[in-house]
């Protein structure tokens, strides 16, 4: 299947030229493409027919990842293959790893960006709620030049839905600072292998010199309402030991019932919760090794 | 002889690398799409976007407006144009009710992707923007999309002017009257009476298929030699002929021809189906070659689905296992039924025909009745029409042995036929070989005593391990006996074999290979004939203009029917070359005196008397001077195949798994089979056949599943939702053929593999989660089988515990 | 096929409530993406919606009908169209209205079932939409009748007046 | 709606006006005749036939437009062999009976040559990892992994070959 007539194409070379076509250069109807893996799959089956696309390939700026006096810095188009491959990236964020590892297959993983994937914020994702259980947050720039910085929690919106407008462009994910010994995991579950997964969990810990958890994060994504932070569970995991399998499953059931799940082809609701416990287990788990230094990614 | 011994220099029985894989690693095969001709249109259909529905109206005009357009047609142009289906060439010999349908719908859409309108224009970019402009107005109609539900009383009719939705049914033991039949069942109800122990069950098989990837396709051109179309098939000649029927052209003004390459088909692209049958007429129709290219969104919607099944089973035995009758009232959703040669029933209607599968069940009352519902068409599949009766027989067999208390093992192999050759209750012919045999060397492969020691000392680990069982007796080619009244075609497999004067060989073969790899095995057995290398062999296929007739690669006839044909063709050759060689020698004796090795022809008793294999074919065609008396020139020799007997081929498996009882989720540590493939050919392709047979089979049962919704719509037509394994969901499938024996009845002794193998893989790794979940007592009948399934039914045996 | 239900009190009497649901022109106000709705005849309106899913837009033209009505407790507002390519729609409202001492305690079962492309590949997208989409019609009714209304528009983190569940 | 644009394939420069909305993989197939890449799914992009190279790394050509690959170097199939002898992966498979119909070959070529050099010594669980977005219907993937093991063995020995 193919897409419908695109009238132009353009391939802005640095962050201004993108945001000036945005901002009307390029016209109503014209979609940014970053590595295009969930986008071209809506233009060739023709729920999206763009005017203009804005490929955004060659803004080398927008394509690295470094650490700044804060944390992590990770420009929007970078691939999920550079990510899933940073040896730098630390424990507080290798849940960051986890999920970029894992997206799709090596191909998707090579074009895919991390960017891309938080503005198109598709419920069955596996960024987003990584993106939301490691508090991101996002720095987003216009025409005018203006910068801000948002929050994945308040940019992330119901499925598709984001808080960029569009006039804007997504620069960069700041992550950190984080505290000493934290530790982060994500895990999903999907039919098969790397699917899209039916049921993912993100969980940041950071963790006592005694293993006692003293804040924990927990996303959650694949939620017909978009990606949520789920407090019950964090408050539950707050002042638990590692290993305390009880105290970790009583939070993951918290989880669970926030979760509202809903029934679809490939699990039904009730199931769903198990599933959410037991990649919860291994997410909570790799967290909490992952703070005390124990494994690495 | 056992059948996988050779001798050293044999070209038969080796894993010889194939001839094929050099073009295809190198992106040089030539597959339906790779071939172009210049000027050609391009056709996309409009497919109904309801399940069910009047068509009110269709308004094409913004379509037919967009430049590039060249034509739009609709259901109410065509019908007038070409005749409709049935055509008496792709209707089997069964009674039944066969609905009238067109290329396009006419009136109404019956399911959600009927093809309705179909847009030509100069690309195929241009030509979906145009078909994006259609505009159809429906009156939607209820929807029946539950098998049961469309039989019962009341039911949304499918088909306008049918009193019900039942398209086939039928009685397979009794004697045909209905006297004699309800005596039949009484005979039956007494035995299950009178039996030690009775299963009742009721088993549900999904929907799913086999999805070749590469999608289908069909081109065709017209001029003043008639029509010539390239189609995605397996069965040229047969294409050809309905083409003829249909578009009623006389059908030597009709060359079919399949490509070379085919990516995959597994049974998809045998039917005779709408879609070319437009594409040639549409040719016709505007003078210039049209082409179809099939996505895999039509695809998913509109082929390649099949199993689809329901077996009430009941089975009774005496106390020490023994089968003593079976009963099994079964039920299969056909969809629309629209589908050329298969009608999509005769996929079931041979499902049920096959149920008592390798099993000596001496009394049994099998009944099918298949449905029409708003759902596309069944299409042949691989395990053609048996994978669901496989699931639900073996399974029957797991509950029956645990029943008695005796391990499923044991039971199976106690009700295995122990004497061959033997008829079933239904009548399948099984011709050769040693079930027990085959049966115990996969039970020594997995150390089934070991097994169950070491799956003791788990449980008290708190392990679930497991192992499932299962067999299948599975066609070796089909006999005429049985295709003609199935299929409405001869069963023989047809080749000839031409000499020429360099020595090279060619074969033409009029069935259309899909990757099996014919090239190399039919290379092979031509090179242990005559005594040259398999690189002087080079095979024609697929194309009804330059091979002999046949029916189709179906039904694994690679291996049993068309190598027969070529070998008895090499062997004919032989004799004549071997008679001149004597005359030309002035030598007494008979053809069996020479023989043929390292690309000489010679007197075995005196090797050097004797000539190069090319130097006296080339005497023989092209000098074909002082010939022995009353002898043709020319070496060219066509035979056709058909085994004094039909003939099945034989294999077991064994699943090992792992559960874990709190998620359901499970993983397979081992997957062995144990087949008895005669004399195998090339034994790499054998075990490639194998893998990919096992694999088919366990995708389908793990992660396929065509899913419709309450209203007829259909929520899988992607392969992002129409789930396939991947490697990484896979482990390495474990093929064996040791315990086999060459078949008496072809040539080479080989049997034909490949079609059956998905068949026992739903019940064997359904056997083995039960088994390991056998502390808990669930019972999987259902499929398919995904965690989800598996936990629930845990969930459901804890409440009721209380 | 899929079922959101919702409560809502609205502070304004049930005959204000029942007229507002009547009105094609306050429906329209008030259906999201509704670009526009003519009367056909007694409970019968011609209308086109369109719906906005994040970038997916979809033009949807039908029909919505009343039925089963009952002035002033309840009725089942029914809506089909026919979205091109992505498909087509069809949902359908049972509205029930019970007065109380604050006003009027509008209950809601929706059911909404798709089709074609939408229903291929929409599958995960289309429960929190239509979830969406319900949520700001009766939030959107009820800041209409309230003008001071305490009911706020729904916040995106779905902390909505409307109890969906 | 259309626009020049140059891209290198195998090698080769080719110069073409494409359509705007022009697939990358309709590109190779239809307008430079490289046929090798095959098109197995419609707009999902889940099956993986149609893997190439882009600079050096595999992507899925039916999830490109040709213009987004302006500039750029494309590998396909066709270039894997040099000088009509097959790569060692591509000896490999046809040694191990690695494929059937081929219909998938190509793709997952292109993915297991550039795997094996970004990882040149895998466990048989990264080689199946490395697989997820190919699917194969025919083999069952047994021999697949099979001849990619022994290709990343030959691989290794070439290498210390050439330190030597």
């Amino acid at each position: 299947m193919f897409p419908a007539p695109i009238l132009e194409y353009f391939r802005p070379a640095s962050v201004g030229e993108a945001t000036r076509l945005l901002s009307g250069g390029a016209g109503e109807n014209a979609h940014i493409i970053a590595g295009g893996q969930s986008l071209m799959q809506a233009i060739k089956s023709r729920l999206i027919s763009p005017d203009a696309l804005i490929d955004l390939q060659d803004i080398k700026a927008l394509r690295s990842i470094h650490f700044d006096k804060n944390g992590l810095v990770i420009g929007a188009m970078t691939s999920y293959a550079d990510i899933a491959s940073d040896k730098r990236i630390p424990a507080a964020f290798a849940a960051l790893c986890d999920a970029a590892g894992h997206v799709g297959d090596r191909q998707v993983r090579n074009r895919g960006t991390i960017g891309g994937s938080l503005c198109w914020n598709y419920i069955a994702a596996c960024l987003p709620p990584t993106c939301l259980g490691l508090s991101a947050t996002l720095e987003l720039q216009n025409a005018a030049g203006r910068r801000r910085m948002v929050e994945a929690r308040a940019f992330l919106k119901g499925p598709l839905e984001t808080d960029r407008s569009s006039d804007e462009l997504l620069i960069a994910i700041h992550l950190g600072p984080a505290a000493a010994r934290t530790g982060s995991a994500y895990r999903k579950w999907g039919l098969v292998t790397d699917a899209l997964p039916v049921v993912n969990i993100c969980v940041s810990l950071e963790v006592g010199a005694d293993h006692i958890c003293r804040e924990a994060r927990v996303a959650l994504g694949a939620r017909s309402e978009g990606p949520t932070r789920v407090e019950a569970a964090e408050l539950a995991l707050r002042g638990v030991r590692k290993g305390d399998v009880r105290a970790i499953d009583a939070a993951l059931d918290a989880a669970a019932e926030a979760a509202d799940y809903q029934s679809d082809l490939w699990a039904d609701a009730p199931y769903k919760k198990v599933l959410l416990r037991k990649i919860g287990r291994e997410a909570v788990t790799v967290a909490f090794a992952r703070a005390s230094g124990e494994v690495g990614k | 002889m056992n059948a996988h011994i050779r001798n050293e220099g044999d070209w038969v029985g080796a894993s010889v690398n194939r001839k094929e894989d050099r073009r295809l690693t190198t992106g040089q095969g030539q597959y339906f799409a790779d071939k172009k001709i210049p000027g050609t249109l391009h056709l996309v259909f409009v497919r109904s976007q309801q399940a069910h529905a009047r068509i009110v109206s269709i308004n094409t005009d913004a379509a037919r407006a967009l430049k590039g357009v060249v034509a739009v047609v609709t259901g109410a142009d065509i019908r007038t144009q070409i005749k409709g289906l049935p055509q008496p060439v792709v209707v089997p010999s069964f009674a039944a009710n066969y609905p009238d349908f067109w290329p396009l719908a006419v009136d109404k859409v019956k399911f959600h992707g009927e093809p309705v309108a179909a847009v030509i224009a100069r690309d195929r970019y241009v030509a979906e923007d145009a078909a994006a402009l259609v505009e159809i107005v429906y009156d939607p109609l209820p929807v029946v999309t539950d098998m049961e539900a469309a039989l019962a009383e009341g039911a949304p009719i499918v088909h306008d002017g049918w009193a019900s939705n039942e398209m086939f049914a039928m009685n397979y033991t009794g004697g045909g009257t209905p006297e004699s039949e309800a005596a039949h069942a009484r005979k039956v109800d007494e035995a299950l009476a009178a039996a030690a122990v009775v299963i009742r069950r009721r088993f549900r098989v999904h929907r799913c298929g086999v999805t070749p990837l590469e999608p289908r396709g069909a081109m065709a051109t017209w001029d003043d030699d008639g029509l010539t179309a390239w189609i995605t098939t397996q069965r040229p000649h047969i294409d050809r002929l309905a083409l003829s029927d249909v578009l009623e052209i006389p059908s030597d003004k009709v060359r079919v021809i399949a490509p070379r390459d085919q990516g995959g088909a597994f049974g998809v692209k045998a039917p005779f189906y709408r879609e070319p049958i437009l594409v040639c007429h549409m040719a016709r129709v505007l003078g210039r070659p049209v082409r179809w290219l099939e996505t895999r969104e039509e695809h998913l919607m509109s082929v390649s689905q099949e199993r689809d099944q329901i077996h009430n089973i009941e089975i009774g035995a005496d106390a020490s296992g023994r089968i003593v009758a079976l009963r099994d009232n079964a039920i299969a959703d056909n969809g629309d039924g629209c589908e050329g040669v298969y009608w999509g029933f005769v996929m079931p209607f041979f499902g049920a025909a096959v149920l008592t599968n390798a099993y000596d069940i001496p009394l049994c009352d099998i009944r099918i009745r298949v449905a029409c519902t708003n759902k596309a068409v069944l299409s042949p599949a691989r395990s053609f029409g048996a994978f669901a009766a496989r699931f639900a027989l073996d399974r029957a067999i797991d509950l029956l042995a645990r029943e008695l208390k005796i391990d499923p093992a044991d039971v199976r192999r106690r009700n295995l036929i122990a004497e061959l050759p033997y008829t079933t209750a239904t009548g399948v012919h099984h011709d050769s070989g040693d079930y027990a045999k085959v049966f115990d060397h996969l039970t020594t492969l997995v150390d089934l005593k070991g097994f169950r020691a070491e799956q003791a000392r788990s449980r008290a680990e708190g392990r679930h391990i497991g192992i499932g069982f299962s067999v299948g007796a599975e066609l070796s080619g089909v006999s005429s006996a049985v295709l003609v009244s199935m299929e409405n075609q001869p069963g023989f497999g047809a080749a000839t074999v031409r000499v020429d004067p360099r020595g090279k060989v060619q074969v033409f073969e009029g069935d259309a290979p899909q990757g099996q790899g014919h090239e190399t095995s039919m290379a092979q057995v031509v090179a242990q004939e005559f005594g040259i290398h398999p690189a002087d062999v080079s095979l024609t296929t697929g194309d009804t203009g330059t091979t002999p007739f046949g029916s189709g690669t179906i039904g694994a006839r690679g291996g049993s029917y068309t190598v027969s044909a070529v070998a008895n063709a090499c062997r004919a050759l032989k004799s004549k070359m071997a008679t001149v060689l004597l005359h030309d020698l002035k030598v007494e004796g008979v053809p069996s005196d020479v023989s043929f090795r390292d690309g000489r022809v010679f007197l075995t008793a005196d090797p050097t008397q004797g000539k190069n294999f090319a130097a006296l074919a080339e005497r023989i065609v092209m000098a074909p001077l002082g010939l022995p008396a009353g002898m043709q020139a020319g070496l060219d020799q066509t035979e056709f195949f058909e085994a004094d007997v039909p003939m099945l081929t034989f294999g077991a498996h064994a699943a090992i798994v792992e559960v874990d009882p709190e998620t359901g989720i499970f993983k397979i540590l081992r997957y062995v089979a144990s087949d008895d493939f005669g004399t195998v050919i090339n034994p790499i392709v054998v075990a490639g056949q194998v893998h990919g047979g096992v694999v088919q089979g366990l995708s389908n049962t793990m992660f396929e599943e065509f899913v419709y919704d309450e209203n007829g719509q259909q929520l899988t037509a992607t392969l992002e939702n129409y789930k396939i394994a991947n490697a990484a969901d896979m482990i390495n499938i474990e093929s064996h053929h040791e315990a086999g024996s060459a078949c008496p009845h072809t040539p080479l002794g080989s049997r034909g593999l490949g079609e059956g193998i998905p068949g026992p893989v739903p019940a064997a790794l359904t056997n083995a989660v039960c088994d390991a979940l056998a502390p808990f007592g669930i019972e999987v009948n259902r499929l398919p089988l995904r965690p989800n399934t598996i936990w629930r039914l845990l969930q459901d045996k804890a409440a009721s515990k209380g | 096929m899929m079922n959101i239900e919702g409560t809502h009190c609205i502070a304004a009497s049930r005959e204000v409530v029942w007229a507002a649901l009547n009105d094609p022109a306050a429906l329209c106000a008030f259906i999201p993406g509704c670009e526009s709705i003519e009367a056909h005849g007694p409970n019968d309106m011609a209308a086109v919606v369109v719906v906005k899913v994040g970038p997916v837009r979809a033009r949807f033209t039908g029909r919505v009908k009343l039925a089963c009505v009952d002035p002033p407790n309840s009725y089942t507002i029914v809506g089909e169209g026919q979205g091109g390519i992505a498909g087509h729609a069809k949902g359908e409202a049972k509205v029930r209205l019970v007065s109380n001492a604050a006003g009027t305690v509008l209950t809601y079962v929706v059911t909404s079932q798709v089709g074609g492309k939408l229903a291929q590949l929409g599958l995960r997208l289309i429960e929190g939409t239509a979830r969406k989409l319900a949520g700001e019609f009766f939030a959107r009714f009820a800041a209409r009748l309230e003008p001071k209304a305490s009911a706020a528009p729904r916040e995106p983190n779905g902390e909505s007046p409307v109890s969906a569940r | 709606m259309k626009r020049a644009i140059t891209i290198t394939v195998n090698g080769q420069e080719h110069e073409e006006m494409v359509e705007n909305r022009l697939l990358l993989v309709d590109f190779l197939r239809d307008v430079i005749n490289l046929t090798g890449t095959h098109v197995g799914c419609s707009f999902e992009g889940v099956c993986g036939a149609c893997t190439v190279h882009l600079d050096g790394v595999p992507v899925k050509s039916c999830l490109m437009l040709a213009v987004q690959a302006d500039g750029r170097s494309i590998t396909t199939v066709e270039g894997l062999a040099k000088n009509g002898v097959l790569s060692i992966l591509q000896q490999s498979f046809t040694e191990h009976h690695a494929l059937q119909c081929g219909y998938c070959t190509s793709g997952i070529l292109m993915n297991a040559t550039e795997f094996l050099q970004s990882n040149p010594s895998p466990s048989e669980d990264e080689i199946r990892a490395s697989l997820i977005g190919n699917i194969c219907r025919c083999t069952g993937y047994v021999h697949i992994v099979a001849a990619i093991k022994t290709a990343a063995q030959r691989l290794a020995a070439t290498r210390l070959e050439v330190a030597k």
